[in-house]
This record gives C-alpha cells, structure tokens and sequence, in this order.
C-alpha cells in the first residue's frame, strides 16, 4: 500500500511538472482511468505540496486546478537567466484593471468616472492582450457599451482562487491613518514602467 | 502656488506627468497636509488647486482637459457655499441639506479606494513578472497512431454509398468483385518482383478451384484496364508482364 | 555556509524547472552574476539530480548542458493525460482507405471520382506512412498514374487474414435498411477531421 501511494505520488508529480497548463482533477482521475477518487488525489496533491515547501518551486491551487510555478522570491535570478525585463503595468493600466476587477461588470465610461480621466485605449487593449479582461455583454443604455469583466486567466495569474481572494477594497480612513505619508506615486514610479 | 508644495518650474512636467489626472492631484493637496477628506476646507483646496493650474499655464505646460474641468467644479463649489446662508442652515450645508462638496467627496472617496486597491493587486505576485511556470519536457514517444477496426471500411465506405445515392448510380459490389481486386493488387506485386513472367507461374494450384478462376479473371481484368500486358511468344508461352 | 548552498540548490532548481529547454553551466553562471565556479555549479547540480532520484522527473546531464524531463516509465500515464482522445483518422482518411481497400488497385484519380472531391496529398501520405498502402503499378493511360493497394500489414494491423475478410458491401438499399437510423454522414462530419 505504502509502495502503492509512494507510485502514484511519482505519477501525479510528472503529470504536474510536464502539463505546462493547470491541471485538474477530472484530468488526473482519467490518468488513472478513473480508479482513484477525488480525496485519493487531493491526498496526493497536498503530500507533493509538502514535498516542495523547500524547494525552489511550489505546487499551487488556483481557480482552474493545480500547476508548479517558481516561487517568486527567485524571480530576480530567473530574470537574469532570461535576461528579459519582466512586463511591468503602469499606474493608469493597474487602476483601471483594479476597477474592473472590484466593480466588475463595468463599462469604459464608468472606468473613466472614476478614475476622472479619459482611458487611452492601449491601456484596454493591454488587459485584452493579457486576457486578463473580457467583453461579459453591452449595458442597456445609449451607445451600448460593452461590460468588462476579468478572466478565470486573470485569477491563474494571480494564483488565486476567486475574486474573494483579492484585498479587500481599503477603508479609506483607516488607511489613511496607518498610512498617514502614504506616498503612492513614489512607491510605483520606484518601479520601470511599461504599459 | 502653496509655499509647503514649491516645485522648480522644471520640475512641473514630470510632476505633473506623475499624476493620473485632477482627482489623483486633488487627493495629493488634501493628504499632504493632512485635511479631512470629508470635511475639505473648499476654498482653501480651490485656491490652491487653481493656483496651480494657473502656474502650469503660465509655463506654457499642456494640460489635458480634465484639470480644467476639475477647476471648473471647484469654483462652482465654492460659490455654492460662499453664496449667503438661511439662518438656520449650518456651515457648508446649503437649504436642501445637501452638501455641495458632497459629489466631489465620493468621487474623491472611490478614486482613492481604487487607488489604494490598485497598489495591493500590483502587490500579488503575477505570472512571468514575479514567477514563472514549471515547463518541463516530456520524455518523446512515438505519436499514438489511430485504430481502425474492418467495421470502420464499412462505415465510411457506406458513407460514399450514402453520398452517391443523391448522384445516382447503381453500385453492384460482391464479393467475389473483390475477392478479384485483391488478386489483382498481388499480381501486380508479383510481376513487379519477379519482372515478366509466365502465366501459369501466377496461379498457385494447390489453392483450389476457386483461387484460380478468380485469378484468372483477375488477370484478364489487369489486362483489360491496361495494367498489365499478356503476350504469347513463338512457342505458344504465355508471360505476362507489368506494362 | 550550509544555509547558503541550499538557497543556491533551490535557485538552480528553479532555474531547470521553469527553462524548458538546455541550460548549460555558463547560463548558470550568469545567474550568480559568475561569481560561482563550474565545480561549485556542478556539485549544485549533482545534489539536485540526487534529489530527484527517486521522483517523477529526473536531471539529465546531456551534450549542451542540464534538462529536466519526465521518467520515461510514466509516458504511459503522460499519455492518458494529454490524449485524452483517442487518435482517429478523418472521414476523407476512412473513406480514401476504404476505396483502396475495396476497389484496389485504384489510381488517385479514380478515388477522386468515387469520392467526388480532389484528395489532399496528405491523406494518401498519412496512409504510406502507417504502412497500409503501397504503389504496385501504374495504370497505362497518359500520366501513368500509380495504382495504390492495401499491404500486408494493413491486414495484421486491422487483424485479418485477407480482404475477404472485411466486411462485405451491401448494396444501397440494403445498407439503408440495415442501419435507418444511423446517419453515417452526419457521426463523420461532426468530429474534427485531422489526417
């Protein structure tokens, strides 16, 4: 039995390590044509969890299923093996992902209420190139304008499972008071921008 | 300009360029100097922000339209409150009870949550920015080829019959019909093997009765489609041969 | 010092798992800004194949450097996970081998007129490549067109001893009455057709 485990163990782990897309457990119950209940493999799944929580890499539920990625405190070293710049969003483009994500299903002009700015439209197109936003419909009114909303693949991305995993929207006057010299511009323009 | 936010006109632009627009700079004078966000002194906040404003146009610095139209706002407020008061209405609160900041706050109130909120989600470790997927290689094996079964012939050639029933056509296929194209095929890969050769060396005679007639009519078929020629030499030996 | 080697391993580890492709010792290199030695490196590297011995996936130390892949012993189980289709051919596949198989030899033209469409090379390619067919001729008539049969491991490999053994053709009405029901045309079309 224990020999048994120890097999199957070896089989998800190479399933998960190879499949390069998340992987869920319909998938894996039919690599084991369906022998193995979903507990069995949830079972699985947490023990290689634990195999790897010192490793350089961490097997993570999401929204879709489970897939390793590296964790991000080796990001910098893996940068320098690519050699590339990670794509990092500008101010303008996180507020307005951020207002569809927490207001979701919006539209353009209601991003821009907000935001109390026109929205230039690279800065749509570059959450679309993402997929991390989709069209969900068209709101009733004049013009019927599209209603945007975020992707299963925004979530994948964040590694979360759920909207409700997001932060909280921040009580403004508390935060203030935590963070009396806040100074937010600062701390995203610390940062290399790109849109 | 307020002294406490003294900026090198140099500076202006890529101050200003650090901004998100009129609500992103109205929350930058309110919090720098620690004013109530819902209780905005207006006037002093309308001055401060029209001064502003006013400097940028002086220094020929471009404006987008918002922050005139924030300015525009501003005065209005402003008025509003400064216009004279019923006796019993308290301060800043017009006859109606409303506030006419009230608006402004809100708005002012949503863009700072997003604002903030956008910080966290910048905050949550993204995909190919602060981590990347696990992508092995796959050990290679051959491609699994697909697996028909004799049925499956059937099926798809039923499926021509079917099609061609709209064509027209009577189609009169049996067995022994095919039986003779497979003596055919054979046949021909005999005499590609073997060259020329004699007739009777394309009978096996030990198959029976059947086989031979069948085989017979499957060489006078070849002949007949041109595939093979049938030729008799002097000595009255037949050969056959592919054409 | 042992601190340290252990955080480098688990840098090195996520540098393998996430490449997907051969990293070689100067690569490496470069992501300890060349401030580790070959030797130090492949020491690193020794340890984690260590580490991997006995899991799914296994280091593999080849010609231009170091991969990761999955253990050949679970490609069966690989299989299932990715195939989770069986592989078929496409209806104009089934329908060109059926017409070879039944009314051999036959040009490629002569399969054009019973199927009433041009035929894609590729299809007649799919079928010499699985071995099932073969040239045995060229049919005297301008062009001198090949003349394509079934082979004999086409019959192995569909468990036969001869073409008789197919199915027999019933003729048209026959066919109908036999399966009223069964809407050859519309079961093909409505898969995918891959050669």
């Amino acid at each position: 039995m224990h020999e048994q485990f120890s097999h199957l163990k070896k089989v998800v782990e190479a399933c998960l390590l190879t499949a390069n897309d998340i992987i869920d457990l319909e998938q894996l119950a039919a690599v084991f044509d369906h022998q193995l209940s979903s507990s069995s493999l949830e079972k699985i799944l947490a023990e290689i969890a634990d195999d790897y929580a010192d490793r350089g890499i961490e097997l993570l539920k999401i929204a879709s299923g489970y897939r390793f990625r590296s964790k991000p405190e080796y990001q910098s070293y893996l940068n320098k093996l690519y050699q590339t710049k990670p794509a990092r969003y500008s101010r303008a483009v996180m507020e307005t992902l951020a207002i569809i994500a927490y207001r979701q299903p919006v539209t353009r002009g209601e991003i821009e209420n907000i935001r109390g700015v026109t929205i230039n439209s690279t800065i749509i197109q570059t959450l679309f190139d993402r997929g991390w936003i989709e069209v969900v419909g068209h709101k009733q009114i004049p013009g019927k304008p599209e209603l945007l909303a975020t992707t299963s693949k925004f979530l994948d991305d964040l590694a979360i499972q759920s909207l409700e995993e997001l932060p909280p929207l921040p009580n403004i006057t508390e935060s203030f008071q935590q963070n009396p010299e806040h100074d937010l511009i600062e701390e995203y323009d610390s940062k290399k921008e790109t849109t | 300009m307020p002294t406490d936010l003294y900026i090198p006109p140099e500076a202006l632009q890529v101050f200003l360029e650090m901004f998100e627009g009129p609500l992103d700079l109205l929350l930058y004078l309110i919090r720098k100097q620690n004013l109530d966000i819902l209780q905005i002194p207006i006037t002093k906040i309308t001055d401060q922000y029209i001064n502003y404003i006013n400097t940028m146009q002086v220094l020929n610095i471009e404006l987008a339209g918002e922050y005139l139209l924030m300015a525009a706002v501003l005065l209005e407020i402003k008025s509003r409150i400064l216009l004279p008061k019923l006796p019993n209405a308290s301060d800043d609160i017009d006859d109606d009870g409303d506030d006419p900041r009230q608006e402004l706050i809100q708005r002012l109130l949503e863009y700072e949550k997003i604002k903030l909120a956008a910080v966290n989600l910048n905050a949550i470790p993204q995909a190919y920015r602060d981590y990347l997927w696990v992508d092995i290689l796959i050990e290679e094996s051959e491609p699994e080829l697909p697996e028909i079964k004799p049925q499956d012939l059937q099926k798809a050639w039923h499926t021509l019959l079917l099609r061609s029933i709209k064509a027209q056509s009577e189609h009169h296929i049996k067995r022994q019909e095919l039986s003779v194209r497979e003596h055919m095929s054979q046949i021909l890969r005999t005499l590609r093997e073997l060259g020329k050769t004699n007739f009777f060396n394309l009978f096996e005679i030990q198959l029976g009765t059947q086989h031979i007639v069948v085989n017979f009519i499957a060489i006078l078929e070849l002949g007949k489609e041109g595939m093979v020629s049938i030729i008799q030499d002097n000595e009255k030996n037949i050969f056959v041969e592919l054409v």
